[in-house]
């Protein structure tokens, strides 16, 4: 169960070193990607990390990303917490020779060579329209979402906002905050088919939150009723979609983009990288429903 | 849970600070009685934040018509009982002088053992269930342990417990959930038995008991005067670790109690479970009158302090509070009621 | 004799860090006797009868129980071989009730296994009352004063069944009454066979009730002596190691009876317990307050100080009316007040005995906020020679002190601040003979150079001996006053007791 | 920071229980004296500590090529120094027998009012690290206010104002970072000064300072009498509330500063900033000594404390632990320090 390809504490000198920087580690979400990373540095023989704080946490990643600095790794992938956050290192990075990608969340600003991931706002207004498809075009819809400070949730909320707003019959009455808690989540979802009995339909912005909807409409007995749309395609999500409680889940794919972003770095690590500063490799959002489940989980990994 | 005169005429043996002694003539005759026991309900130490507490409810179900509901009691039930059961524990700690620090980690770490138990490798959920509360009995064991026989103050064992337990849960699981429970094991979470959730009759039992052992046996006593006074404890012949391991192990209990309720209640066993719990158990022991120094505090006001806790977060959701705000709200409510309370006792 | 000794201490020696606190010491008690153990402050008594509770592990020696040597490893062990401890500092759970600190360990149980609340509240009743003291049960031990704790404190002890009750210091915080009724106590203990271990700084009470004088000093035993066929001055020589020709010292300054009031009361009220008191101290005057357990001197003296809430009267000093809110402004208005309850009114025990004297006067030896380390070891240095403690005691921990020792750390603390008038409550608490000489040597001193005094003491010879006014009060009334040529013991209890008016 | 002998030295007056005294005679040659300040080193109640921080680095620079490197030092450096500013008003709190922990929420709250200022309202750098200087100040305040004029226990107000100053630092923000900062201010948490970053200068006057104020002034008496005695305080004539109040000004100040200095080294103001910063804080005083029933502890241990959590954070990196295991080890060695200490400690 240990994380990287390589033994603990192996001596890492001439062999070449990559290491991913996710928000956190505790989210399924980011199981995946570490899965795909894994295969793929199996595939290339390299070895690569993937290091990050417990919980998201702007700060804490900075101070892994400054120690991990003194390692010089041969590439780094980041998926920041706050871009801003790491403007600092990726320069000091960029200074000592060693290829930074943007991965999963852009850095806009930044010495990054490039960006590989999907674009967030626009996962937002697909998870939008999804929900919009589900409901009818119609109703009340609540958002439950784990952070309210967490810039790609921010990003996806503002999607989901657009997307609702070209459909004047639904009306968005609440946003609650989990915590990335999935019993926070729950519990906010809980409460909030208490307020609106009327309710039509929820979205989840965060990794946690549409486990925590998922449990709140099936201990509510509402499972179809009030639909419910999130993001990631994590096991609770397709658990939920196999018992009617989840009407569709907006994948970001992030073991290919790991995968792919590892390669990248390799390229670039190689001096082969055909890929142009300033790149931008949108892996694609992908909506998943009931009927494209099964298809879906064939091809993801 | 119970009859509030009930628990109150109890409590004052604990730690109050009533002043109004009857005299100690016999001969009281009945009404005198009911006389005295109303007084003592009114000016026990717990008195106003049972008030602030019924008044924030009788506002809610005024100004919401969804706060009295049989939906959102069973709703907000079922997340005091789980709060409850671990905040009860942590009243044990506290009372010693101890802090809890490692509480919420032992949910997750319980999350995940029930997971890998049941749906990993296929043992019957009733053995699951008691291995896994072994599990979180070690960890108490251990905190105890460490604390009692080295003297390391609790708040480092615990602390450091907090990152081991949760390590430990991140590293079996490799960060993912674990999900696919049979329904017989969900159904301590998600059930209920006439009409009221399973969590709310646990946290009831768990309550009852621990407010009974604290009052009235005598390692209740013995928690208190080791709280109130550990060297005065020790030289009247209590044996003060065993008081202490025992208290840790409860702690620690609880909280897998609590855990495996959890992990029922969302169907999934995780190892993010349960981040920040100390805090809101503290939070809701202090809150009810529990000294961080020892020796004074009790199941009642545990239960108050909850009950505030998660009533106010219920609140700010049905009275549609900005989640933004939501925050500010909480933190002044919480320190108003505590105001309240602290300004009527020092008037008594 | 064919019984065997009861317990014997043989070749004990306790070193802690710098000190070595017993040296060799050897004690025995037969059953039935009272065994009076008496020394100066910090000559290892304490220690000594802690190692007998399991309270502290002796470095060598052995300790025997009836001709068997025991292993005393915790205080649990300690009462297994019948043995029953008084402690000085008190070891109550100040945020449980009376009945429960009496019955700890020892809660009587129900039925169902439960404590037996009902059982524990009516005997401790008794065994209150038996000492003659009335408080409830219910009392939370936290509110009550130190007297009162020190009696649940004998309460508890009194419960056990004990072959030996040890006692540290019981009487250091009582009157003359509570005194008489343990002493009687004591002997009907006696008289059932069972044997005390008496530790005290009163002579009076020693030659009352010992059967047997053991005199520590310096951490070793000096001798061991027949209380009949010995003299309270061979003690006193034993343990002092010189003559104690006049305790009290005499004035030699006559008080200016014509000069304003440093303190004048009128009509003094706090609380429940003090009702309207009127009294007056002059530059260089000696005034006590005595009374019984309760009367609300200590009371009036918080009061005074600002410590506790005044409800009606007026305080003035130098006869200017003051307002007196806090012990600041008190502070600032020229008072120094010695708290009766050292433990918890007095020190910081954790912090070394120099920052514990030097606390009341930092702004003396400050400049700027910063403290002068200089001026700060030089005052704990010239306080602790006149107090008689050793020098090297000034850097440790105040915890780590004797009992009588703690107490001279709170006297020099307000001597060292020069205070025109100086509240001091039992400020002997504690104290050996030799150093009380000293401390009464230094309060005529300080009244010499026209200080206001107010003392409060439980000791009646000790008030006789000083005051040159000894007001006395009851149930917080002010019942009478006495100069200090009328006063004898016998009219101050009358006064105190109210059992014989002669109202004079 | 300063030489190690130096503090240990004036660190002995604090609350030590170091009983080794030398004899009153006046007459120590030069010898005597060194064997003296050296012993007080060696028996110091921080020396264990210090050796195991010692220890850690030397092991470090053992084990991983990069750890002593400059790179690497200074990264760091920089991490034990933001820490450090908020842990040493912690202790300040933590000394007179209370807990602040709103901390990490005023770290967030200065964060986000300093991005009002410079980058929203266009207020010149200085101005605007002043003005959040004071906003974070009257969070200490109204801390210490409510504390010690209504005698509501330190951890229910600062739990309020944990939640209070979150939840303003996200309304006021609405959940959005603040980024756009002029250079000159993010030179206060990116620049060096002789090779040495910013912090770290910032975080050593802090300590300094709080050490000579405690050590060496009356207030710093103050406050370790309100913390060993409240009572015994009040009747030396000490203002205990007064005393209170100034130390959650100090702790909200520091945690001030940090949050500053954070915000200027991040390049954004953001709402989540600081979060568990609390016990990040109290762990570090409590590490290193001080007893949250007040009156014991010191600004070394404090400095060693917080080191030591920051070392070994940078250690299981560096030493390529993988991540899911890393909080199990550094819950391990926090105890093993601690109990070596305490071990000690009892041996003396
Ligand atoms: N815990 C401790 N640590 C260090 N020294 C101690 C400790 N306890 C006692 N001592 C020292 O042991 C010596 C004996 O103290 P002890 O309390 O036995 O004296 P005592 O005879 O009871 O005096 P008193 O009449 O004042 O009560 C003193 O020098 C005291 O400072
Ligand atoms: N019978 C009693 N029951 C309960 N509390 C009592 C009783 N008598 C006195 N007290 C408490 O003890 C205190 C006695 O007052 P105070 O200490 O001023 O008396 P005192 O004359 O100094 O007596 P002492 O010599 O015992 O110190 C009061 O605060 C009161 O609350
Ligand atoms: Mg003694
Ligand atoms: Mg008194």
């Amino acid at each position: 169960t240990t994380t990287e390809t390589s033994p603990a504490a192996e001596s890492t000198g001439d062999k070449p070193v990559y290491v991913f920087l996710p928000k956190s580690l505790n989210n399924p979400y980011w199981v995946d990607a570490r899965k795909g990373m894994e295969d793929e540095a199996a595939k290339l023989g390299v070895t690569a990390k993937f290091l990050g704080p417990d919980t998201d946490d702007a700060a804490a990643q900075v101070a892994i990303f400054d120690s991990i600095l003194a390692t010089k790794p041969a590439g780094i992938a980041i998926s920041p917490n706050d871009p801003a956050s790491v403007l600092d290192n990726i320069a000091k990075a960029t200074a000592a020779g060693i290829p930074v990608i943007a991965w999963d969340g852009p850095v806009p600003n930044s010495d990054v060579l490039g960006y590989i991931g999907t674009d967030n706002v626009a996962a937002g207004v697909q998870a939008g329209e999804a929900l919009a498809k589900s409901v009818g075009n119609k109703g009340k819809v609540a958002v439950v979402i784990g952070s309210l400070s967490a810039v790609n949730l921010n990003q996806r909320l503002e999607g989901v906002k657009k997307a609702l707003a070209k459909h004047p019959d639904i009306q968005l009455v609440a946003t609650e905050v989990s915590g990335e808690s999935v019993a926070t989540a729950q519990t906010a979802s809980e409460t909030i088919l208490q307020a609106n009995p009327d309710l039509a339909g929820f979205i989840g912005i965060g990794g946690s939150d549409l486990p925590g909807i998922a449990g709140a409409l099936k201990s509510a007995d509402k499972c179809g009723t009030v639909k419910a749309v999130g993001f990631d395609v994590v096991p609770q999500g397709v658990e939920g979609m196999n018992n009617g409680c989840v009407d569709a889940l907006i994948s970001q794919k992030p073991f290919g983009m790991t995968a792919q972003a590892l390669q990248i770095l390799v390229d670039f690590h190689n001096k082969s990288s055909k890929l142009e500063k300033d790149f931008v490799v949108d892996t694609g959002v992908v909506t998943v429903t009931p009927d494209t489940l099964a298809e879906f989980q064939k091809t993801a990994h | 849970m119970t009859s509030n005169g009930e628990i109150v005429k109890q409590e004052t043996h604990g730690a109050s600070s009533t002043n109004q002694l009857a005299p100690a003539i016999a001969r009281t005759t009945l009404g005198q009685k009911t006389r005295k026991t109303l007084r003592k309900i009114v000016t026990a130490r717990e008195s106003t934040l049972a008030a602030v507490v019924i008044l924030l409810v009788v506002y809610l179900s005024w100004a919401s018509p969804y706060f009295f509901t049989a939906g959102n009691l069973t709703v907000v039930g079922r997340q005091i009982g789980l709060a409850l059961i671990i905040s009860v524990g942590m009243t044990f700690v506290i009372l010693i002088g101890g802090i809890d620090l490692s509480v919420g980690s032992v949910v997750a770490f319980v999350s995940v053992l029930t997971g890998v138990f049941i749906v990993n490798l296929g043992i019957s959920p009733i053995v699951a269930v008691l291995l896994a509360l072994v599990g979180g009995a070690v960890v108490g064991l251990v905190n105890g342990s460490i604390n009692a026989f080295m003297g390391i103050p609790s708040f480092v064992v615990t602390l450091g417990m907090l990152a081991v337990a949760r390590g430990l849960s991140l590293g079996i699981t490799s960060g993912s959930t674990i999900s696919g429970f049979p329904s017989e094991f969900l159904f301590i979470g998600q059930g209920a038995y006439l009409g009221i959730p399973i969590p709310v009759w646990v946290a009831a039992i768990v309550a009852i008991a621990a407010h009974l052992v604290l009052t009235r046996t005598t390692f209740g006593r013995h928690v208190y005067f080791v709280g109130s006074n550990e060297e005065a404890a020790k030289l009247s012949g209590i044996r003060v670790r065993r008081v202490k391991i025992s208290v840790f192990v409860i702690a620690s209990t609880l909280a897998a109690v609590s855990g495996i309720l959890e992990t029922a209640r969302l169907s999934v066993g995780q190892p993010a479970a349960g981040n920040g719990y100390e805090l809101l158990a503290i939070g809701a022991a202090v809150i009810g009158g529990a000294s961080l120094f020892g020796g004074v505090g009790g199941i009642l006001g545990t239960a108050l302090g909850t009950s505030l806790l998660l009533l106010i977060q219920n609140a700010l959701i049905l009275l549609g509070i900005s989640a933004y705000w939501q925050q500010v709200f909480s933190g002044v409510i919480i320190v108003g009621a505590v105001a309240l309370n602290m300004w009527r006792k020092q008037r008594n | 004799m064919a019984e065997h000794t009861l317990i014997a201490m043989r070749g004990i020696v306790k070193r802690y860090p710098g000190v070595t606190a017993l040296r060799d010491v050897s004690l025995s008690v037969e059953p039935g006797e009272v065994m009076a153990l008496v020394g100066e402050n910090g000559a290892g008594k304490s220690t000594l009868l802690k190692i007998l509770a399991g309270a502290a592990r002796a470095d060598e020696g052995v300790i025997e129980v009836s001709g068997q040597v025991v292993q005393v490893h915790s205080p649990r062990e300690s009462q297994a071989h019948g043995i029953a401890v008084i402690y000085q500092e008190l070891n109550l759970a100040n945020d449980l009730s009376v009945a429960e600190n009496i019955y700890v360990g020892r809660e009587p149980k129900t039925r169902f296994g439960t404590v037996d609340f009902h059982a524990m509240k009516s005997g401790a009743s008794r065994l209150l009352t038996s000492l003659g003291i009335n408080i409830s049960p219910d009392e939370i031990v936290g509110n009550l004063n130190i007297a009162l704790r020190q009696m649940v404190e004998i309460a508890k002890a009194l419960l056990v069944d004990a072959r030996v009750v040890v006692m540290d210091e019981p009487t250091s915080s009582l009157t003359e009454e509570e005194v008489a009724t343990l002493l009687t106590l004591v002997r009907q203990l006696r008289a059932t066979g069972v044997s005390v271990i008496y530790v005290s700084h009163r002579m009076r009470e020693i030659f009352e009730i010992a059967d047997r004088i053991t005199v520590m000093r310096d951490g070793s035993v000096v001798g061991v002596c027949d209380a009949q066929t010995t003299s309270p001055n061979d003690i006193v020589q034993m343990m002092v190691g010189r003559e104690l020709e006049d305790l009290y010292g005499v004035r030699t300054v006559p008080v200016d009876h014509t000069a304003i009031p440093t303190l004048e009361v009128r009509g003094l009220s706090s609380g429940a317990l003090l009702h309207d008191v009127s009294f007056s101290v002059r530059p260089g005057e000696i005034v006590a307050l005595a009374g019984l357990i309760g009367a609300g001197r200590s009371d009036a003296a918080m009061t005074i100080f600002g410590a506790v809430k005044r409800r009606g009267g007026e305080i003035l000093i130098d006869g200017q009316p003051m307002a007196l809110r806090t012990p600041n402004e008190a502070m600032a208005a020229g008072i120094g007040f010695v708290p009766e309850d050292r433990k918890r009114q007095g020190l910081f025990l954790g912090l070394p005995v120099r920052e514990n004297m030097s606390s009341a006067s930092l702004p003396r030896i400050s400049r700027l906020s910063v403290v002068s380390q200089r001026q700060d070891r030089e005052l704990a240095r010239r306080y602790a020679k006149q107090l008689g403690l050793r020098e090297s005691a000034i850097e440790v921990a105040a915890g780590t002190l004797s009992g009588g020792n703690q107490q001279k750390v709170v006297l020099a603390r307000w001597l060292a601040r020069l205070p025109k008038l100086l509240i001091l409550d039992e400020p002997t608490r504690g104290v050996d003979v030799g150093a009380k000489a000293e401390i009464y040597q230094l309060i005529r001193t300080i009244a010499g150079e026209g200080v206001a005094v107010l003392v409060i003491s439980s000791e009646l010879t000790e008030v006789l001996g000083i005051a040159d006014r000894i007001l006395v009060m009851r149930e917080g009334y002010g019942v009478g006053e006495l100069d200090a040529a009328q006063a004898t013991e016998k009219r101050v209890m009358a006064m105190a007791t109210g059992v014989q008016e002669d109202g004079s």
